[in-house]
């Protein structure tokens, strides 16, 4: 089954054509695959790619952005100063990905109800030298999940994303097949993974390019319950 | 078999004379009347003309390195005159006309081949641009025309019409698009000029320039002094570390340019092909190999050193446009330094120092122009500074007076 | 073919006698093992004849039997010049030999090698152009006799792909050295690759005899190997190249159908040494060969090489060779050093023991060949009694193997490649390298070294190296030395009948070499590109030394002074495929693309996206456009302009910045307003535009052309780094979707999509900028006129462009809303007068010559290109854009016909089509400024003919603009 | 290939950035001659030194110097703008002095 005959919804992947699977749900106003087949938590182990790209996600940069970033965003609270380029999860499930001097992007959860980050925008649209940033529609968030990350992403991509340099909550600003790209170390459910963060526009592209290079260790899909339960 | 190879066979003591292309080294004489810096192609045809035309031989060709070993050695030998300005295709018409003599002028085979270029569009900008090339030659009696699809499928059976997903629409189909044994015609020109009593010295650098009230009067080399009664600059890449000897600046950057060749095979392909989208274009030489050139490099460096992120997306694409060559394997990867102005024309002419003659900015285009501009360069050096007109549009002011000559659309990795 | 002889176990290290293979070598069966190179199988078959020469079409066969040479490229199906000793067989695989003419046995252009004296070296300068003309005919026959391999022109590329690899330390090279220096750096905690171009590891271990007893090669192979396989920091890599050094330790290493590109903080050359021919006549017949090919062939394959074989070296490496020959009975006929004795006195006593005969101070000058020149069958052996001097009386013998050894060449490439020196050593007549950059080591004999122990002390010094230099260790490091002498000084016997080959790709001789010299090129470089010398496949491997000997001698210059020609990369060469590897063209889409393509468009490339050019049929264009184009004028029209570029600016300076980026004025734009906004760069060209929103007043969000949004964001990011304006800038080009609704009717079908949203003329006057929600999707609406008829562009964001999209066709379908194309959109904006940038404007376009001086502000401070501006239109213009008009029955201009007056070209045209609305056929041009008003006549050459157009002023359409303020 | 080292994101492959061209003092539009204005636009030192340059880091957008040596493409050093660029830059209006 194909998605682009269940999508109900205004809000769209930039890929729901290209992503199957046999579940489907609502996540943040959007579809996506909730599982793309009964072996997607072996699957996810291995080597397994899915689209969050209707998932929350948030980012605001500016003087202000990081005392509007503490006061509105709980799991903030009694988070200590995160490195440029470095990228923390919070107590209450998001992550906080810092950029730039100014530059901060937070990915939801994926299971509370994201009120915090809309806290955190309305904040940030009425603070003085703190200014949203649009990575929900200008970015899609890919996650690849398994033992073989790193391996694949060394035929994509010019930065060492071994684990012994590039351990959980590292950053890399880079290109990946070309297209300009985030990319964070991180685990979910005990998995490694690499959230990658690139230009929504290149979205199909990308998720071709990055299946193409998972061949080889038999990678495929996932559906996005794997990384929540 | 021709007839002059016989005596080869003939006679034992081949060559049957010492020295018969290039002259043994010699002294350097305190004082010359024209000095040449640079023994490019375009600084032995200066010398050439000068003496074959204007009888002056008191002149010296410097050079630091060997004989035609800058750019005149490094470069793909694309010669055409498809260009897009009125100034420009006058000018580079001019110098094929010159070309397709040359070998029986010298006595020495520069190995002109008439193939004809074939450069794609994949962009209706790119076809806009092409007519309007192809208008301007014709306009000024050159043979070249915008072809459609079949056309080109014709002429290039081999050749992929969806490279990267980018469809050839039109091609700009040029009949004088030629190449030459590059070397050879620095050779040819070495051989004219010396044997008419112009002195080449090679390994010899000039290290700088005596200016005295606003005139050039000798030059510092690393063999000892030398006086003159002008200089002609004509030293590509090095451009600008001259001139600032000579005490002004260009408006000129010098970036590397490579180049890339790969093992021969049996010939297939005869026009030269050049995608400007694709940044790639090829040819294959008369020994079989396929020599394969695109864009410069990304940012200014004086090194001639090679990438591989160069040549990995340049094939790329070659392979793109003839998927079939991903079974060829290349040989060879080099690169030559390319003086670049920001209108994509050369500069020629006087210079802010007088007798200080400038031949300069000829970036990744200046092989097709070797004898027109000797033939300019030496009028210019015999009438002590009147400018032919044919040159007059390329001199340096042009920019002070932001009046540039803009090739910039008929030139990028098209050469 | 003649039945596969083959030695005894040991000998084979690389094949499998449990695994036979048969294929094909010129359609005749050949067997041989899994393991097996063609080579190797073919010589197991004694077929020795594998390829033609390129200029004389002489029979080669193996030379080194280490992929080192050009002799024996083959044609391997589809695929020209394939290495037959570098190539495994596999079952049923088509091989065949390259460059002949009828058959590889009796190739007509043989003939080619008997008159060899009427083509001296360069004589294709000298010949074929006389008379004027007589060149066009020769060029195409001498053309047919080029290249070596035949393309295939049907095939299709495989998957090949490529990726990166890291590491503290990468050693190149397998022998003795790289495993001592390995093993050594692994210790002590780096992380080591380990890459060897041969399929097993050990180097010259595995072919190489270093002791009289012929054992310490493969003990030591041994323990080494078993030391670095299990060792859990070494990564090794065999049947890999690594084929350059690129700045920065960066080396690609190609293995199977991939290409790695290793990222190396340290490494280490361990690359070992070419042995060197020996320059007499014939010295490229089948048969001849290296001394270690011979014990490639038998100690890898377990092939017997010959029966009867004459050793001729000018080291002591051709005894341990002779020894090897013995021991797998192979008659020794005689060994004939060059020297006048020997280095290692017990060797020589060794061998001389078991009868074989040695001829010191003598050489080969001839070898003997059998018909056709397919086998030698014996040779001429001459004592030498000067430098490359040999007495007259010779001594014949038969034999059928002649190994040969001169010395040894450093493998230099690479490290040339990082910009190593080379520098001769004359009384080791040798080359040696120095002047390596940081982070690059060296060891072994590419360093010089070749007794045994010192390999091995010289690889765990550069290690040491490496090590200090990674801070994992402190040792101090002391040099290795060694006074083994492998090369012999002058290893060149030229004689009179020539065929005594420098180098065996071009089929050049000592002659050739002198005598470019004698011609006048006198230079290295200049000897090599006049006489094409190591400019073959081999990239002079072997002719090198040799090459650079007798031009020093020539020339009465020093070995050192003379040099070699630039080594360049590849180090071998390398398929395309490999260097493509998977081709990455990121290609860009817009939200709305798929139902673009559900309406049958007939897309566009514009940059990496893909937009409508029309719907309909690639036949059809003309209809679709106008019929798109009549449609916009009389009903409602929608196109995808997702692809725009969008940048936001916020903060105080938000207004300030605009000032200074764009032409025009922006401090007093009013909020909720739109403005036309074009920048010039430096140089005061016109190189973008777009529409300016005043969002709020600290708050615009700016357009910019496809194609120019990402420099102009560039710019700004840029400017401001200097600038440090109070202001944050953002390219939000992906993030937004956007379409152009327009037409008579687009206000209802906007008021049926938002009802809640005042779109009345006077809530949403003509270029006002609004912000509403559509059916739950934030909106950005902006009043523009770019088509000239009512219209609205909507940005929302991108996740909601499809769905927009398919609201907007479900509200506008009781409008019979249709979509249009770009290229309808050129027809709409050409009958309004608005130019495109870059199809309208050209490098050279300034502000005045595009009539765009109201644009730009001359009362500010500051734009950037102001002064350029200011400069360019003080001066007399030469050319403006016009518009002109010609009837509809006329022939048609097309964009880059030019403007021609009194036979000088004034100008070309920029745009024109038929305009359905005018009736007639409108464009714009550049004419020359005495044609520029309204009502005088252009010249335009169409196909030949001249047309005149009148010149009118613009718009074409709609004049008073009254549709699109509606 | 040449590493690049982003004072924001570290060490990086050359081909991850974009050339700015170079560091150079832009002087003041409304008063300097035609001469100094063509000169600031088309002409360049282009010589064998160390220059100051600009350089972005396209995936993250960032600006920042390098002293890159024009020969050997040693790169001696980057840094952010700031460090040259550390006030606010005004133009002023001499509308007179304009013809
Ligand atoms: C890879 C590549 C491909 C190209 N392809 C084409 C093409 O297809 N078609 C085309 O038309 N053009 C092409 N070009 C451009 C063309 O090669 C050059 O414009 C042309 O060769 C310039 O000739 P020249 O004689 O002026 O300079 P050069 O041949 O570079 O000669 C200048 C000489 O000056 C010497 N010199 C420098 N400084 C000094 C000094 N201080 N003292 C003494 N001597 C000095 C140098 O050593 C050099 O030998 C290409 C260039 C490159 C690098
Ligand atoms: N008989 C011979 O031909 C010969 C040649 C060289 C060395 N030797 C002897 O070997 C000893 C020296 O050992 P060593 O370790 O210096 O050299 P070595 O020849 O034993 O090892 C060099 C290894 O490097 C590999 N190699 C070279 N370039 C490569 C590349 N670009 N990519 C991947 N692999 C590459 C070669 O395949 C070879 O296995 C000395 O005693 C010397 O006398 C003999
Ligand atoms: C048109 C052309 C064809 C070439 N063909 C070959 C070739 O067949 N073999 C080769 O080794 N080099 C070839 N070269 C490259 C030269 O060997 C050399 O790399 C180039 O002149 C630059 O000089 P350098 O590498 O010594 O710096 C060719 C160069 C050009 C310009
Ligand atoms: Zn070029």
């Amino acid at each position: 089954m194909n998605m682009s005959d269940t999508q109900p919804s205004l809000k769209r992947s930039l890929l729901y054509r290209t992503t199957t699977g046999e579940h489907y749900k609502q996540q943040d106003g959007g579809m996506l695959v909730a599982q793309f087949s009964a072996n997607d938590a072996e699957q996810a182990k291995r080597c397994g790619l899915l689209d969050l790209s209707v998932a929350r996600r948030t980012g605001l940069r500016g003087k202000n952005a990081p005392s509007v970033l503490s006061e509105h965003l709980p799991g903030m609270a009694n988070t200590s100063v995160i490195q440029a380029n470095f990228a923390e999860q919070l107590s209450t499930g998001e992550w906080v990905l810092r950029l730039g001097k100014t530059e901060y992007w937070v990915l939801s959860s994926l299971t509370g109800t994201n009120a915090s980050l809309d806290a955190l925008d309305q904040a940030a649209s009425q603070t003085a030298d703190c200014y949203p940033l649009y990575c929900q529609s200008s970015h899609a968030w890919f996650v690849l999940t398994g033992d073989y990350i790193s391996e694949v992403m060394a035929k994509l991509c010019a930065v060492d994303l071994n684990e012994r340099v590039f351990p959980v909550g590292k950053i890399a600003q880079t290109s990946v097949a070309r297209v300009n790209a985030i990319v964070v170390k991180q685990t979910y459910q005990g998995i490694p993974a690499f959230s990658i963060l690139s230009d929504s526009s290149s979205a199909e592209y990308l998720w071709l390019a990055i299946l193409d290079a998972m061949q080889e260790f038999n990678g495929q899909a996932i559906g996005a319950d794997v990384l929540t339960v | 078999m021709p007839f002059s190879l016989l005596k080869y066979g003939l006679n034992k003591d081949y060559p049957f004379e010492k020295h018969a292309d290039l002259p043994a080294p010699c002294e350097l004489k305190p004082s010359y009347d024209v000095v040449i810096v640079g023994a490019g192609g375009h600084g032995v045809a200066t010398a050439y003309y000068l003496a074959k035309y204007h009888g002056i031989t008191n002149v010296a060709v410097l050079e630091k390195g060997y004989l035609g070993g800058g750019n005149t050695a490094r470069n793909t030998a694309v010669i055409r005159s498809n260009y897009l300005t009125n100034e420009g295709v006058k000018f580079y018409s001019e110098s094929v006309k010159l070309f397709q003599q040359l070998s029986n002028e010298f006595d020495f085979n520069i190995m002109y081949s008439e193939r004809g270029q074939l450069t794609l569009a994949h962009t209706d900008a790119a076809v806009r641009g092409f007519r309007q090339r192809a208008e301007i030659n014709k306009h000024f009696g050159g043979r070249t025309e915008l072809i459609d699809p079949q056309q080109i499928k014709e002429l290039v059976p081999c050749l992929n019409m969806n490279p990267a997903d980018m469809p050839i629409l039109a091609g700009l189909w040029h009949m004088d698009g030629a190449t030459a044994r590059h070397d050879a015609v620095a050779w040819g020109y070495a051989k004219g000029a010396t044997q008419r009593g112009v002195e080449l010295h090679q390994l010899t650098e000039v290290t700088d320039i005596d200016v005295e009230n606003g005139k050039v009067v000798g030059v510092k080399t690393n063999r000892g002094n030398i006086k003159c009664g002008c200089v002609v600059q004509a030293i590509a890449g090095h451009s600008s570390l001259l001139a600032a000897k000579a005490g002004f600046k260009l408006p000129i950057s010098t970036f590397p340019l490579q180049a890339m060749v790969t093992q021969p095979v049996k010939p297939f392909l005869n026009p030269l092909v050049s995608s400007p989208s694709l940044h790639c274009y090829v040819q294959q030489t008369s020994r079989g190999e396929l020599v394969f050139g695109g864009g410069s490099d990304p940012y200014p460096l004086y090194n001639s050193r090679s990438t591989l992120d160069l040549k990995e997306s340049l094939l790329a694409n070659a392979v793109e446009l003839f998927p079939f060559m991903a079974n060829m394997r290349l040989m060879r990867q080099w690169a030559g330094l390319t003086d670049m102005t920001s209108d994509y024309s050369p500069i020629m002419g006087l210079s802010p120092v007088d007798n200080y003659y400038l031949d300069a900015g000829w970036g990744t285009w200046g092989f097709k122009s070797t004898p027109i501009v000797g033939q300019t360069m030496a009028q210019l050096v015999a009438s002590g500074g009147q400018v032919p007109d044919l040159i007059k549009p390329f001199a340096m002011d042009r920019f002070d007076s932001f009046a540039q000559v803009n090739e910039m659309g008929a030139t990028a990795a098209s050469h | 073919m003649k039945p596969s002889q083959r030695l005894n176990e040991p000998m084979g290290l690389l094949i499998d006698r449990n695994k036979p293979v048969q294929f094909k070598f010129e359609n005749q069966l050949v067997s041989g093992y899994a393991g097996d190179s063609i080579a190797s199988a073919l010589i197991a078959n004694q077929s020795w004849l594998m390829s033609r020469s390129f200029k004389y079409h002489r029979p080669r066969g193996p030379l080194t039997m280490a992929g080192q040479d050009a002799n024996t490229l083959i044609q391997l199906g589809g695929e020209p010049n394939v290495l037959a000793d570098r190539q495994n067989i596999s079952q049923d695989i088509q091989v065949r030999g390259q460059n002949y003419n009828g058959s590889l046995e009796n190739d007509k252009d043989a003939v080619l090698g008997y008159f060899g004296r009427f083509m001296p070296v360069g004589f294709y300068y000298r010949s074929f152009f006389k008379p004027l003309g007589a060149w066009k005919k020769w060029e195409g026959v001498i053309r047919d006799k080029a290249g070596l391999g035949v393309l295939d022109l049907n095939f299709k590329p495989e998957y090949y792909d490529k990726k990166y690899l890291f590491a503290d330390l990468v050693v190149v090279g397998s022998g003795p050295a790289g495993l001592a220096a390995a093993l050594k750096a692994a210790d002590a905690g780096a992380t080591v690759i380990l890459v060897e171009e041969q399929t097993i590891l050990g180097g010259s271990l595995t072919y190489n005899r270093f002791d009289i007893e012929g054992k310490k090669a493969q003990t030591l192979r041994h323990e080494l190997l078993t030391r670095v396989t299990e060792h859990p920091n070494i990564q090794v890599m065999t049947d890999a190249v690594c084929n350059a050094w690129f700045t920065d330790n960066y080396l690609p290493v190609i293995q199977g159908k991939r290409m790695y590109k290793i990222r190396a903080k340290e490494c280490i050359l361990a690359s070992g040494a070419y042995e060197q021919h020996v320059v007499f006549r014939n010295n490229d017949l089948p048969g001849v060969i290296m001394c270690s090919a011979a014990t490639r062939l038998i100690k890898h394959y377990a092939v017997k090489p010959g029966n009867k074989a004459v050793v001729l070296t000018g080291n002591d490496e051709g005894y341990y060779t002779a020894l090897d020959l013995l021991e797998q009975g192979i008659e020794v006929a005689a060994i004939v050093d060059m020297r006048a004795q020997a280095q290692d006195p017990i060797l020589f006593a060794s061998v001389a023991e078991k009868g074989i005969s040695i001829k010191q101070g003598a050489t080969v000058y001839e070898a003997l060949a059998t018909k056709g020149n397919k086998h030698i069958k014996g040779v001429d052996i001459r004592q030498i009694t000067g430098k490359g001097q040999v007495a007259d009386t010779a001594e014949l013998i038969d034999c059928d193997l002649l190994c040969m050894s001169a010395g040894f060449m450093p493998a230099y490439q690479i490290l040339c490649q990082a910009g190593a020196k080379l520098s001769y050593d004359d009384a080791a007549a040798e080359f040696n390298l120095s002047g390596l950059p940081a982070h690059l080591y060296i060891a072994g004999s590419v360093n010089g070294i070749y007794s045994l122990d010192a390999v091995l002390k010289d690889g765990e010094k550069a290690a040491s190296e490496a090590l200090n230099s990674l801070g994992l260790s402190t040792e101090p490091v002391a040099d290795v030395n060694c006074d083994k002498k492998v090369n012999y000084d002058w290893p060149i016997f030229s004689h009179p009948k020539g065929k005594d080959f420098v180098d065996y790709d071009e089929d050049l001789q000592a002659k050739d070499i002198v005598n470019a010299t004698r011609l006048g090129y006198r230079d290295i470089q200049l000897v090599k590109r006049f006489s094409t010398v190591g400019m073959g496949p081999s990239q002079g491997r072997h002719s090198a030394l040799p090459t650079a000997r007798l031009v020093a001698n020539a020339t009465d210059r020093s070995v050192t002074e003379t040099g070699v020609t630039t080594a360049r990369p590849p180090f071998a060469p390398e398929k395309l495929a490999h260097l493509a590897g998977r081709i990455f063209d990121p290609y860009q889409r817009t939200p709305m693309h798929y139902r673009h393509l559900e309406l049958g468009a007939k897309m566009i490339p514009a940059g990496h996206w893909q937009r409508p050019a029309y719907y309909g049929g690639a036949g059809e264009r003309d209809k679709c456009i106008q019929l798109e184009a009549d449609h916009v004028r009389n009903k409602v029209g929608l196109i995808d302009v997702s692809t725009l570029g969008g940048i936001e600016l916020r903060g105080p300076d938000a207004a300030e910045f605009m000032n200074r980026i764009y032409t025009f004025g922006f401090l007093k734009q009013p909020v909720g307003k739109t403005r036309y906004a074009v920048l010039t760069n430096e140089h005061g060209v016109v190189i973008d535009d777009g529409v300016a929103c005043r969002i709020a007043d600290d708050h615009f969000y700016v357009t910019a052309t496809t194609s120019g949004v990402t420099r102009v964001y560039r710019e700004m990011t840029k400017w401001n780094a200097m600038w440090r304006l109070d202001v944050d800038i953002l390219n939000v080009t992906s993030a937004f979707s956007a379409v152009n609704l327009a037409g008579p009717d687009s206000r209802k079908v906007l008021e049926k999509l938002a009802p809640e949203f005042d779109a009345s003329a006077d809530a949403f006057p003509y270029l006002a900028y609004r912000e509403t929600n559509i059916q739950g999707i934030p909106a950005r609406l902006l009043r523009v006129g770019f088509v000239g008829e009512l219209g609205y562009e909507i940005h929302v964001p991108a996740q909601y462009g499809e769905a927009l999209w398919d609201l907007i066709m479900q509200a506008g379908k009781a409008f019979q809303i249709k979509p249009f194309g770009v290229e309808t959109q050129r027809l709409l904006r050409l009958e309004k007068g608005h130019i495109i940038v870059s199809q309208d404007t050209d490098g050279m376009s300034h502000p005045g010559e595009l009539s765009l001086g109201w644009a730009v502000n001359r009362k500010k401070p500051f734009f950037v290109g102001c002064r350029s501006v200011d400069i360019m239109m003080a001066k007399p213009m030469k050319r403006k854009l016009v518009g002109f008009r010609l009837p509809a029955d006329s022939a048609k201009p097309e964009e880059g016909h030019l403007v021609i007056e009194q036979g000088e070209v004034t100008g070309n045209i920029t745009s024109c089509e038929y305009s359905p609305a005018v009736k007639a056929i409108i464009g714009m041009a550049f004419a020359g400024i005495e044609q520029s008003e309204p009502g005088s006549k252009i010249g335009i050459r169409v196909d030949g003919k001249m047309l005149q157009a009148e010149v009118v002023s613009l718009p074409f359409y709609d004049p008073k603009n009254s549709r699109q303020e509606l | 290939m040449k590493i690049l080292t982003c004072p924001l994101n570290g060490p990086r492959n050359i081909s991850e950035f974009v050339y700015g061209g170079e560091v150079k003092d832009m002087p003041d539009p409304n008063t300097c001659s035609d001469k100094a204005w063509a000169d600031y636009v088309f002409y360049h030192d282009n010589l064998i030194q160390i220059v100051k340059e600009w350089w972005l880091h396209a995936p993250s957008g960032y600006w920042f110097i390098a002293e890159r040596h024009t020969a050997s493409d040693e790169i001696i050093k980057t840094y952010d703008p700031s460090e040259i660029y550390n006030t606010r830059i005004e133009f002023s209006t001499q509308q007179e002095e304009r013809a």
